[in-house]
């Protein structure tokens, strides 16, 4: 492409002309195509959403050409949005071929203008937002703020376990030796059985034995699988003893138990 | 047995009167010349005081004054009037130029958070230098939220609550223009038609999904 | 220079209303490091203010408010109420563990309650310190119980429902006894016949008696 023939073809008027120079030697200026490819497009002196790719298309392959010619070297993304605009141009210049896959140019021209729209409304919004009130420029903060004195609180603590060690550790009059074993969630069937003498007394009605579990043995699993199982082998300790009656309707059902009373016999 | 002392305390020790409470308020933002949360207000407050409620008086009252009460995010600042600034010549800071990258990368965070900076160099058409989002990040003005649940889960960036603060912003959703841009259809992640090339950096595999999780964040 | 434009000022632009120069004052007052003089206010507002006079307003109208107008020697500055210094604390809670010696006494108390301070040695078999008793009391965990009946009137130590309430028991006697520590491998030697307590071993029908009563438990 002669220079001749490029500047018949694009029929650049001499103020683009300038502008277009101006780019030139101003190359360097430009955060990439899409930056060049604003600034050629404000040459059109028209709404961004009406703009002509086409024509936009022309104006920077004549760019990249002029660029050649001067011997500027141009990054690599320019020449790739020059093949691609070149591409595109053609695109938009022949008919359509209905037999070509993917996007036609209108809607690659579409894209291109949606892209250059949204830069420019960034960039005008970040000119407001440069714009607004600024903290310490046009609005201040508390000049001498007062800080926040922070007391130091200390709090104590201990868990049961240290404190059975304790007592273990004085009882012993031993040096500690650490353990693992938790028997904390462990309700023996001697708790349990003094529980139940204690309260089947009141019950004559046939009553569950998940009803027996101690307080605050009914929610850690933990917890009540071990009062479970201690109750159960209470009630049945009771039955041994005659002192108390136990059923289960089916399997899985609830187990219920109820004092064995002489008028019941 | 702690709900057996709750109550207790709370009827001895009444929550003092909400003329008070908006003292208490006005005293804590004054001394501090970073914005406030309602949390710490009411930690700092006695047990009761409803700090929210006072903040409603203590903002109307200086309304029109030289010292405005203002929200950010969910904070609260005292800062002088706007139209005042000119008296401020002495206190003005210097602030750090900022480069017509820097100012556009701030910008397409703001607008567009939360957003990975593939999507940045989608919408500047060139890459990001890891200068300009450095730079930000130091000013505490942009901050990583949270990885996009696409391919190679990129960090995305978002606004601080410094940036509110520095631009006088209560919230995200109050940028200028936010809205117009927004019905503009400005603000959507197109996906290119295929065959555009892809400007800046690398492809990126996340270039390809939509993305509309800006849209949410800002609709009320 | 500046002096061919200062009396062109004064003619063209007349001082602005009082309640305006309260404003500045106001905002230059509440933006400034250091306390200001009249004749600085007078110098950074417009010409023809009269910082003085709106200091007498702003005074004013701070009287009463979280925040005063005060004045340090010949300037004037903003400072949060005295009455309302509490509110620039922060707490720091720092947990540390109880020392040794503080659990082991707060054991004794536990299992022996009411016990003296005497009995507390004996079982310790060293002196308990003045610190570590007060330290307890201090927590809340233990307070004095009845003074016993033996020579002296000894005061006696129980634990508190906090301290309950702390190692979640529902009552002191809910501690696990010698056995079950034993049964738990926290104690290797029999302990010398009479000192072990019987917890867990007796009739339930006395559960519901106070905590002071538990001496008997121990005592053999």
């Amino acid at each position: 492409m002669s220079e001749e023939t490029g500047q018949s073809e694009f029929q650049l008027s001499v103020a683009d002309r300038l502008v277009a120079e101006a780019l030139i030697v101003d190359v360097d200026g430009f955060e990439g195509p899409l930056d060049l490819l604003l600034s050629l497009s404000r040459t059109q002196k028209v709404d961004l959403r009406t703009i002509s790719i086409l024509q936009l298309a022309r104006q920077y392959l004549a760019f990249v050409e002029k660029a050649k010619q001067l011997r500027l070297e141009l990054a690599a993304d320019y020449l790739v949005m020059a093949a691609w605009l070149a591409f595109l141009k053609s695109r938009l210049l022949l008919p359509p071929d209905p037999s070509e896959e993917g996007p036609t140019g209108e809607e690659l021209a579409a894209h291109l203008a949606f892209q250059l729209e949204r830069l420019q409304a960034m960039r005008d919004a970040a000119a407001k937002l440069m714009a607004r009130d600024r903290l310490g420029r046009d609005f201040f903060a508390r000049g001498v703020p007062e800080d926040v004195t922070r007391i130091r609180r200390v709090t104590y603590s201990a868990t049961l376990l240290d404190l059975m060690q304790g007592y273990a550790r004085i009882r012993t009059r031993d040096d500690f030796r650490p353990f693992v074993l938790d028997r904390d969630s462990v309700y023996t069937m001697e708790e349990a059985l003094e529980r139940l003498r204690g309260m089947l007394g009141f019950s004559g009605q046939w009553t569950d034995i998940n009803s027996y579990l101690p307080v605050g043995w009914e929610n850690d699993p933990k917890k009540r699988r071990s009062a479970t199982a201690a109750t159960f082998a209470a009630s049945l300790e009771l039955v041994k003893e005659g002192k108390a009656e136990i059923r289960q309707s089916e399997v899985f059902a609830p187990i219920q138990v109820r004092k064995k009373d002489r008028n019941h016999v | 047995m702690s709900d057996d002392i709750e109550p207790q305390e709370e009827s001895l020790f009444e929550a003092p009167p909400i003329a008070e409470q908006e003292r208490m308020c006005e005293a804590i933002l004054f001394a501090s010349a970073e914005p406030v949360t309602v949390k710490e207000l009411n930690s700092r407050m006695p047990h009761g005081c409803d700090a929210a409620e006072a903040l409603v008086h203590l903002r109307k009252r200086y309304e029109g004054r030289g010292v405005r009460v203002v929200r950010v995010g969910d904070s609260w600042a005292m800062r002088t009037a706007p139209d005042l600034g000119f008296l401020m010549q002495k206190e003005m800071v210097e602030s750090r130029k900022l480069s017509r990258a820097a100012i556009e990368t701030l910008a397409i965070i703001a607008y567009h958070q939360p957003v990975t900076r593939a999507e940045i160099e989608e919408i500047r058409g060139v890459s990001v230098s890891r200068g300009t989002v450095d730079q930000l990040l130091e000013m505490e003005w942009i901050r990583f939220g949270r990885r996009k649940m696409t391919p190679g889960r990129p960090v995305t960036f978002v606004v601080t609550s410094e940036f509110l603060d520095h631009f006088g912003l209560e919230n995200a959703r109050d940028l200028p223009g936010l809205k117009e841009l927004r019905a503009a259809g400005l603000l959507e992640n197109r996906p290119p038609p295929g065959l555009m090339p892809k400007l800046g950096s690398e492809p990126d595999d996340e270039m390809d999904e939509v993305i509309e999780d800006q849209s949410e964040m800002f609709e009320e």
